[in-house]
C-alpha cells in the first residue's frame, strides 16, 4: 500500500485495540446511503516509474523555447543552491511554526526575509509574504481601507497602467466589501497615468492611490509626484513594485518628499522563484511602523528565551482568524513559506552588488533588445518614456498573427497587448532579462524581420 | 547551537560571484529622481556562507521528515519525494505562464486530469484548482455563494452560519464577502446543534460553512438532515475541506448535499507545507455553482491522440467570480497533487481515509486506556480527535501547553493546541495514515512519560523544553516589544553597493 | 571572486599579519624560474548562469533514447528520494569518518550497506565498497592470492564468459605482481563454461576459479559444481554477481556443497546508481569471515562510547596504508561513500519485496522480448541455457549496422558481441529492464523487423 | 540524539510500494538448484521509515555544508552546488555508457575540455581522466613508468623511491606496481634530504614518487635538482596531486620535470567527498608517457560546427596500460569537475592556490603568536601546515588526539592527527581558499579556549567530546569484536519475502 506502512498483523492488533471489527466499522457513525462510494473514475494506480516516465513525457510538451514574455512573471538565474536547500525536507515538509522552539530555522528565515524586505522596499516592515503579487495588492486595499481612518469612501483609485490581472483579482477579491476601485486611464504618449484625469479626484475623499513602478508597460512612473498628490489628497499611496528593479530605482520608503509610500506590495517571483507555469509565487506587503497593526498576514519577530537566548516567534496573533474570527485583518493564514526560504537564500546570494548587477543588465538587455527590433522596418516603441526591462513595441501587421509563428519558431516574442488594451492590437509588451545573450537577441530580431517580411508578402 | 543571522556574516565587498552578473552595465537613460540612492540592506557573503547558514538553520527545524508531526486539523502526512523531484522537471519550471497553451499541453492535460480525479472523489460538478490556501478556496466558496444568490436576485441572502467549533478563518472568510456571521453551538456528542441551528435558518440564510468530520473530531451524524434544512430555507452549504482526509474515498461531500467545497491540496493530497505555504486551496462545485466558478479552468477538446487542452474564460463560465491569481494559482503545488493522487490510484485514496481513521482510533484508545480525558468519549475519533488535559490542570498544573512543549524534548511535536476553543486544555491530535503503529505508540509511551513527570515535578513539563536549540520564548515580549528586522548596528551591512 | 570570500580588506589585513607584501610574496620558495606560468588556454570564468545554459544544451545532446543494452550497466528506476536524501550537504560534503563521533551519521550508513549485502549475497562479512565491479574483481584476485596460502602458483582460471572489460581491468591491475590469468573458454551450445576446458586443470596448482553469475551472456552457470570443482581442487571460488539477480538466484554464501563462495564481488550500479555515462558506480566486496583481514578497502564495525551508548567506527584500519604503508592489503583509500549512501537509501525502499519484484520482472520483460524478437525471420537465441535479463540473440545480418540503424531511431538495440568475441559478428546481446513497457518491446520489435527487411532487400 | 538501525525498524510485510513493481510474474524456466532458497536480508519498512531515518542519520555528520573542516591534506573546500545540479540532468544521468558515442557527444565535448584544461594547469602532454580515485591514479602513474622502462628493454628498473613523509598509499602501490621501495628521509627544513637521495638513486631507479608541496606542508625547494637527479640516473618522476591545490596557476608540475602526475579532482576541483568518495584520480603525462596512457580517453576530430568527439583506443595509445574501470571511471565525477573549472576559468584556477596559501599562512601566524609551535617554523606554509602538540602532551597530558575531539564540541571538524608520522602529536591543518578570515579567527580562538581548558582541567580534553551523538568511542574494542552487520535477534528482519 503506497505511503502506508500498515502490515496485516498491523491492522489486526490495532483494530482489536479499538475494538472494532473491521476498519469499515469505524465509520458507523456515517449514514449508510452516504458510504456506498462509487470512485471508480479515478485511474488504478501507477507506480513511481510509470509516473516518472508520464511526467517526463509530459515536461518534454512544455519545453520552454526562448521567451521574450514578462509581464508579471520573468525568467532570471536561479543559482543551484537555492532549491537545493530550500527543498531540504527540515524546510519543506515543516508547517507554520506554531511551536517556535521546534521551528528556529524557519522562523529565523522568515526574520531574515522580513529584514531584506524591509532594506529592499526601505519600508518600516514587511510581513511573512502573501498568496502572489495579484492578491497582495488587494490585501493592500483592504488595509488601506482599514488604515486610513480620515477616509470614509473606501474608494481606490486604480490606474489602468497597472498589471490588469492585478486589477481585476483586488477587484474581485474586494468587491463584497463596498470598496470602490475607479479607473485612471494612461497617457498614450508616455504610457504613465494621466495625470489630468488624476487631478480630477482632487478634491474627493480617496482612501488610497495605487502606484506601480515600473509600470505594466515596464515604464518608470514619476513615483515622488504620485505620492505627494496621493498623501496630499488625504490618501494613502499603495505601489505596486517589481522587487528587482528596486536595485536601481528608488525605494518606495523615498518616495515623495513625506515619508515615503504606506504600503508596498509586488510580485515575488523575480527573486528566486521559477515561472512554472504561474506559480507558487509569494506577495510581498511591506508598510510603515504606523500601520503595522493593520497588516495581514503572518510577521516574525524576535524575543528571548527563559536563559536570555535570543530566538524567533510569531507576533502579532492577535489580528488574525485563530483568535480574532470574525473580526481578524484577513482569512490569510497560510504565507508563502517555501517561496519565502528560496527567496531568502537567492537574495543572500545575490547580494547588494548581485542583485544591482542583474537588474542593470536586465535594463540594458531590453534596451539592445528593442535597438534590435525597432531597427527592423516598422516597428517602433509605442511610449516615449523611460523603461526599466520591458517595453511596448509596435509592429506594422496585428501582433497576434505574429506571435503565433514566432513561437513555430520556439521563440515566445512577447505579451500581444490587445488581449488588455482596446487599440493595441499591433502592440507587443517585449522583456529580455539577464538570461538573454546577444545570440537570443539577434535570433530575436532575425525570426521578427522574417515574420514581418512574409506577413507584408501575404498582405 | 543557535545561529548567527546572516547579516551578522555580511562584510562589505563579500561577494557569491559566480551567481551574478560580474558588472552592471550602465544605464543612463532614466530620470535622476527615480534612481535609487541608499543601500538596498542586503546581506554580503559568500556562497559558502550561504549554504552553511541555511543548512544549519534547516537542522533547527522539526518536521515531517525528521519528527512525528501529529498537528491535529493539518494533516502532516508524508510528502512523497517524486512529487518534488517530478514537478521540478526543467520542462514544467521553465514554463512562462503567458506562453501560448499549445506549448504548455503537458502542465495542462495534468491540471485537467487533476481536475477530473477532484470532481470524482468530492462527487462535485465541476472543479476550479486556482485558489492558492484553504483560506482562499473558502472565500471562493462563499464568493460564489454570494454571487449565486445575486444572481438570481436575492439580495436579502447575507447570513453565513457558521459552528462555533470552526476554524478561525471561516468567519473572517464570510465577512471578507460581505455576509453577517451567525454562529451555531455544538451539541453534548460535538455535532451540530439541530435545534439551534433550526432557529438560525431563514430567508436571510446565504448557506452554511460547515467542517465535517468538525474540528471536534467527530462525523457530523445529522449532515443529511442539516443538508435537507438548508436547501429547504433557499440556502447553500459550503464544506470546509480542511478534514477531507478523514473521508476520502469513504463518503463524498456532494453526496451529503454540499454545493461547493474546497480541498487543501497540501493536507489531504501530502503537497508540502512549507514552513507555512505554499498551500492550495481548490475548489469543486455542484451544478448550481458550475458557472460561477473562479478561472483559470482547463477545458478538454477532442479525445485520443487529437486531445488538446485550453484555459476556459469568461465565455465558458460565464457567471465567473473571476481571476483570484495574477496567473494559474500554485500551480507547482498542483502538479505536485496530481502526482500523488496518481501514485496513490483510486484505491490509495480510499485507504488514506481508513488508515487515518484507523491510526487516530487506535492512538485514541490507547490514550483513553493510560487514563487521559477524550473530549467525545461515546465517539468513534475521525482521522483525529481531542484530549483534555482540563484535569491535569487542575491537579497537577501542567496544561496543554506544557505537554506540548515537554513532548518536543522527546522528539515529537506537539498536537495543536488550545484550539477548539470550545474544549478547555485540549490537543487536537492527528496521526495520519502514513505513520506507523510503532510510532504512535513512542507517543502513547511519551505522554505517560510526561504525565508522570508532571506527578514528580511540575517544572520538568513548565519549563520544557529543554533538549531544543531554544528554551522556551517570550511571545508576549515579542508582541510588546516589536523587532521585526534586523538593523545593522554600524553601517556595514547596510552600506551602499 | 567566485568561492573566495575575501574582501580587499582580508586581504590587506590577512598579509599585515603574516608580514608579506603580497600574496605572491607567499610563494617566494618557489624557484622563481618556475613561477612564471601560463594558463591562458584555459577559458576565463563562466557564470553559474551561463554554464547552466551550457549544460542544458550539452545534456540535450545526449538524449537517452530507449535503451536495450546491459553488459553490465542498467537502467532501473531510481525512487526519487534517493538522490534527493543521498545529496544533502551532510552526507555530499562531508569526507571519510575519521573522526568517528562527528561522523556517525555516515559510518551507520556504510553498517547497515555491509548488514544489507552480507545478507543480500549470504556471505559473512562485506567492506564499505571498491571503485566498481571491474576493480572490485582485480581485488579480489590479490585477496585470493594473499588468502590462499596452500597455493603457491598465484594462478588464477578466468572464464571468458566473465564481462570482457572484468578481466581486462583485473589483468591490468594485477599483471605486475606476478599473477597469472588462465583462460577457460565457453561452451557455444549454452554460452556457459567450457567444463571440458576447466577439467584440464584439475591437476594443478589453482589460487581461484572466477564463477560469473549471471555470466556476460545472461547464462546462468552451474555455480554449484564451479564451487565445489575449485574448492575441492584447493582453489577459491570468487563469485562475480549481479546483486539484483541475486533477488532471484541462490546466494553466493550457499553456492556449492561446502560454505559456499569465499569472495564475493559485483558491480552494485543496479542498486539505486544511475547509468550516468558509465560512472560513478561502486564495487562490491564481500567474503567469508576467515579471511577478513586479507580484506581491502574500509569496513565499519560497531562499538560502544564511553558512556556504553553503541557507535560505528572504521576498523581492521591496520590492514590500511596509512598504517602498514607498503605493507598494505591494497592500496585503496577512498570508498564510493556516496553511492553506497544511495544503495543502501534505495535497497531500504525496495526491501525485500521491492527487490524479488524488480529482478523477477526483468526477467519477465526480457523474455517477453526474446519472444518478439525470436518471432521475426532469422532472429533466434545463439545459447539454450537459462538466462536472467540478458539474452544473446542471433541476426541474420551483420549487427554492426543493424545497430546503428536502430540508433537513428533513438532506440540502442542491444550490444554487438563481436566488438569481444570473435565469429559473433552477427550477434547482439539484449536486456530488458522493469523499465521497459509492451509499447517499449513492441516498438524495438517493430523497428528491427524494419531495419532487417530493408537490409534483406539490400542483399 | 542516536538513531536505531532501519533493520530495527523493519517488519515483515512492511513497503514502500510506489517504488516497486507491485508483484513479480513467475519466472519458471530457472534450474531449481540456481535459486534463491533464503531470505535477502533487506529492511522491510515504508517510505516515511526511510526519508526520516536517513534525513536523520545525515543530520549527525559533521560536513562542509555545516562545519569548518580543515581536515589537512583532504582540501575540504566548498562544493558549488551547480556542479552536483547540472551533472545530475536527466540526460546524463540516463546516458548508457556503451551507448554509441554519437547519442553522447555533450558528455565527450565536457571530458574532452576538462583534459585540455588540466594539461594546461599541470603544464602535462596529456591527460587520462579514468583513474577512479587518488591511489588509482598513483596506481596509474607507476604503472605507467614501469610500463615505460619495460618497452625500452629497461626491465632491471624496479625500486621506487619515495619520501618518509609521503602517504601511505605510495608505497602501497609501488608495491602493487611490482617495485621494490626505497624509502627518503627528509631533512631540518622538511625538504627531501637531497644527500641521501643521491646515495640511493642508480641503475635500479624506475622512479620517484614526490608530493609537493609536501605532506609536511611545505614546498621542495630542490625540487629542480632532484629532478635533473633522477631524470640523469634514467628514473622518472611522479606527481603525487593531493596537494595540487596549492600551486595550482601559480606552478606546474610539468615545468618542474614530473613525467606522471595525478589529480584528485575531489579535492583540487571540488567535487564532493561524500563521505568517502566517489575520489577521481584523473592523470596527466609528459611526452614520454603519452603513448601509455590508461583509455578511455577522448579524442576530438574537425572543428568549430563539425567537431566531433570519439573514445581513443589501443590504436590512438598503442602502449596504453589498459582499462582500469569497467566504463569511464566516474563519470559524473568528471562533470562536476569540468562544471567547477568553468565557474572558475583561469583566473580563477589562479586564485585558489594564492587564497588556500594565504588563508593557510594567516592561521599559522595566528596560532604561532597564540603561542602554539608549528613544526617548520622558518618556511612558509604552503595550502596547509602543522602543529605540533609534543610540549602541552609533555606538560598537560592532552596530545594531538584530544584536541581535536576537543574541537568537535566546539563545532569545528578536527585537523587530520597524527600524520605525518614524522611530526609528533601533530596535528595537519588545511583551511582552503573558500573559508574566510572570520572562520579562521573563530578555529584559533578555539584553540586557545581549548588549551586554556587543559590549564584548568586536562579531562576536558580528554573526555571529550561532550556535545555530539556519542561520546569518545572505543576503537580497540571494535577491532577486537568485530561487529561488522546488524544479525536480528529474530527471525523477523531475515524473513523470506
Amino acid at each position: 500500500m503506497p505511503f502506508i506502512p500498515h502490515t496485516d498483523h498491523d491492522i489486526q492488533q490495532m483494530l482489536a485495540a479499538t475494538g472494532a471489527d473491521s476498519i469499515d466499522a469505524l465509520f458507523s457513525e456515517i449514514d449508510p446511503s452516504l458510504r456506498d462510494v462509487d470512485i471508480s473514475a479515478v485511474p488504478e494506480r501507477a507506480s513511481e516509474q510509470a509516473v516518472t516516465r508520464l511526467m517526463h513525457d509530459r515536461a518534454s510538451q512544455d519545453a520552454p523555447g526562448l521567451c521574450f514574455i514578462g509581464a508579471g512573471a520573468y525568467e532570471h538565474h536561479i543559482p543551484a543552491a537555492v532549491w537545493e536547500i530550500t527543498t531540504r525536507g527540515e524546510f519543506y515538509s515543516a508547517y507554520t511554526p506554531y511551536q517556535p522552539e521546534a521551528s528556529q530555522g524557519t522562523l529565523q528565515v522568515v526574520y531574515e526575509y522580513q529584514s531584506m524586505m524591509a532594506g529592499l522596499t526601505g519600508m518600516d516592515v514587511a510581513n511573512a509574504s502573501l498568496y502572489d503579487g495579484a492578491s497582495a495588492l488587494a490585501e493592500a486595499v483592504l488595509m488601506a481601507v482599514r488604515a486610513n481612518r480620515k477616509s470614509k469612501s473606501a474608494r481606490i483609485l486604480m490606474p489602468a497602467s497597472v498589471h490588469p490581472f492585478y486589477r481585476e483579482v483586488a477587484y474581485n477579491i474586494c468587491k463584497n466589501q463596498q470598496i470602490t476601485f475607479e479607473a485612471i486611464g494612461y497617457d498614450e504618449t508616455t504610457g504613465l497615468i494621466d495625470r489630468e484625469a488624476l487631478s480630477a479626484w482632487a478634491d474627493e475623499d480617496i482612501t488610497a492611490l495605487v502606484i506601480p513602478q515600473p509600470n505594466f508597460f515596464g515604464a518608470i512612473e514619476d513615483v515622488d509626484a504620485l505620492t505627494d498628490w496621493a498623501q496630499n489628497n488625504g490618501a494613502l499611496a499603495i505601489g505596486v513594485v517589481n522587487p528587482l528593479s528596486l536595485a536601481l530605482l528608488k525605494a518606495p520608503g523615498q518616495w515623495g518628499h513625506g515619508e515615503g509610500a504606506d504600503i508596498v506590495v509586488g510580485e515575488g517571483q523575480p527573486l528566486g522563484a521559477p515561472m512554472a507555469g504561474g506559480g507558487p509565487y509569494f506577495g510581498i506587503l511591506c508598510c510603515r511602523k504606523k500601520h503595522v497593526r493593520q497588516m495581514p498576514g503572518r510577521v516574525v519577530g524576535k524575543t528571548t528565551d527563559m536563559e536570555g537566548r535570543e530566538g524567533y516567534v510569531l507576533t502579532l496573533q492577535p489580528r488574525e482568524q485563530h483568535i480574532r474570527r470574525s473580526k481578524a485583518t484577513s482569512n490569510i493564514c497560510t504565507n508563502q513559506g517555501l517561496l519565502v526560504t528560496a527567496a531568502t537564500i537567492h537574495m543572500s546570494l545575490m547580494g547588494n552588488t548581485g542583485l544591482h548587477n542583474v537588474a542593470a543588465t536586465c535594463a540594458a538587455t531590453t534596451r539592445d533588445l528593442v535597438a534590435r527590433l525597432t531597427a527592423i522596418a516598422g516597428v517602433e516603441k509605442v511610449f516615449d518614456s523611460a523603461y526599466f526591462h520591458e517595453c511596448a513595441l509596435r509592429l506594422p501587421v496585428a501582433a497576434e498573427n505574429v506571435l503565433a509563428q514566432l513561437a513555430e519558431r520556439d521563440i515566445f516574442g512577447g505579451l500581444d497587448l490587445s488581449r488588455f488594451y482596446a487599440g493595441t492590437e499591433n502592440v507587443i509588451l517585449v522583456c529580455a532579462t539577464e538570461t538573454k545573450t546577444d545570440g537570443d537577441l539577434a535570433a530575436f530580431a532575425e525570426a521578427l524581420a522574417d515574420v514581418l517580411a512574409d506577413e507584408t508578402e501575404a498582405a | 547551537m543557535t545561529e548567527q543571522l546572516i547579516f551578522e556574516h555580511s562584510r562589505p565587498g563579500r561577494q557569491a560571484a559566480a551567481q551574478a552578473p560580474a558588472s552592471a552595465p550602465t544605464i543612463d537613460d532614466l530620470p535622476a529622481t527615480a534612481m535609487r540612492r541608499t543601500a538596498l540592506g542586503l546581506p554580503e557573503v559568500s556562497e559558502l556562507d550561504v549554504v552553511r547558514h541555511y543548512t544549519r538553520l534547516s537542522q533547527q527545524n522539526f518536521s515531517i521528515d525528521t519528527h512525528f508531526y501529529p498537528l491535529g486539523s493539518c494533516t502532516m502526512k508524508h510528502n512523497p519525494r517524486a512529487c518534488n523531484t517530478l514537478a521540478s522537471l526543467p520542462g514544467f519550471l521553465g514554463r512562462h505562464p503567458l506562453a501560448p497553451a499549445r506549448h504548455g499541453q503537458g502542465m495542462m492535460a495534468c491540471f485537467y486530469e487533476l481536475q477530473e480525479m477532484l470532481k470524482t472523489v468530492t462527487g462535485m460538478a465541476g472543479v476550479s484548482l486556482t485558489p492558492m490556501a484553504g483560506a482562499q478556496g473558502e472565500f471562493t466558496g462563499v464568493a460564489m455563494i454570494k454571487a449565486y444568490h445575486e444572481a438570481r436576485g436575492d439580495y436579502e441572502r447575507d447570513e453565513i452560519l457558521v459552528p462555533e467549533a470552526a476554524h478561525g478563518t471561516n468567519p473572517a472568510t464570510a465577512v471578507m464577502c460581505g455576509c453577517k456571521v451567525v454562529e451555531i453551538p455544538a451539541d453534548g456528542d460535538g455535532d451540530v446543534d439541530v435545534a439551534a441551528l433550526r432557529e438560525k435558518v431563514g430567508p436571510k440564510t446565504a448557506g452554511i460553512m460547515l467542517t465535517n468530520p468538525s474540528t471536534l473530531g467527530v462525523f457530523e451524524q445529522d449532515i443529511l438532515e442539516i443538508s435537507k434544512m438548508i436547501h429547504e430555507a433557499g440556502g447553500l452549504l459550503y464544506y470546509d475541506g480542511a478534514n477531507l482526509n478523514a473521508i476520502l474515498g469513504k463518503a463524498r461531500p456532494g453526496d451529503m448535499g454540499f454545493d461547493v467545497i474546497h480541498m487543501n491540496l497540501h493536507k489531504t493530497f501530502s503537497t508540502p507545507h512549507g514552513g507555512g505555504g505554499p498551500g492550495s486551496g481548490a475548489v469543486g462545485v455542484g451544478k448550481r455553482l458550475l458557472d460561477f466558478m473562479p478561472i483559470p479552468v482547463v477545458g478538454r477538446d477532442g479525445e485520443g491522440e487529437g486531445t488538446t487542452y485550453r484555459w476556459l474564460d469568461e465565455r465558458d463560465v460565464p457567471h465567473t467570480i473571476g481571476r483570484l491569481s495574477a496567473f494559474m494559482g500554485n500551480a507547482g503545488v498542483l502538479l505536485r497533487a496530481y502526482i500523488y493522487a496518481r501514485l496513490l490510484g483510486r484505491e490509495g485514496m480510499t485507504r488514506v481515509a481508513e488508515f487515518a481513521t484507523l491510526n487516530s482510533n487506535y492512538l485514541m484508545t490507547r490514550l483513553k486506556a493510560a487514563g487521559f480525558d477524550v473530549a467525545y468519549p461515546e465517539r468513534k475519533a475521525s482521522h483525529e480527535f481531542i484530549v483534555t488535559l482540563k484535569r491535569q490542570k487542575q491537579e497537577l498544573g501542567v496544561g496543554a501547553g506544557d505537554f506540548a512543549k515537554r513532548l518536543l524534548d522527546y522528539g515529537y511535536h506537539a498536537p495543536t493546541v488550545y484550539f477548539p476553543l470550545l474544549v478547555p486544555e485540549c490537543l487536537l491530535i492527528e496521526p495520519t495514515e502514513t505513520e506507523s503503529r510503532e510510532t504512535i505508540d513512542g507517543f502513547v509511551d511519551a505522554m505517560i512519560a510526561i504525565w508522570d513527570e508532571a506527578r514528580v515535578d511540575a517544572t520538568t513539563l513548565t519549563e520544557a523544553p529543554f533538549n531544543l536549540p531554544v528554551r522556551r520564548l517570550d511571545e508576549v515580549a515579542a508582541a510588546k516589544n516589536l523587532d521585526l528586522k534586523f538593523e545593522a548596528e554600524t553601517g556595514d551591512a547596510r552600506s551602499v553597493a
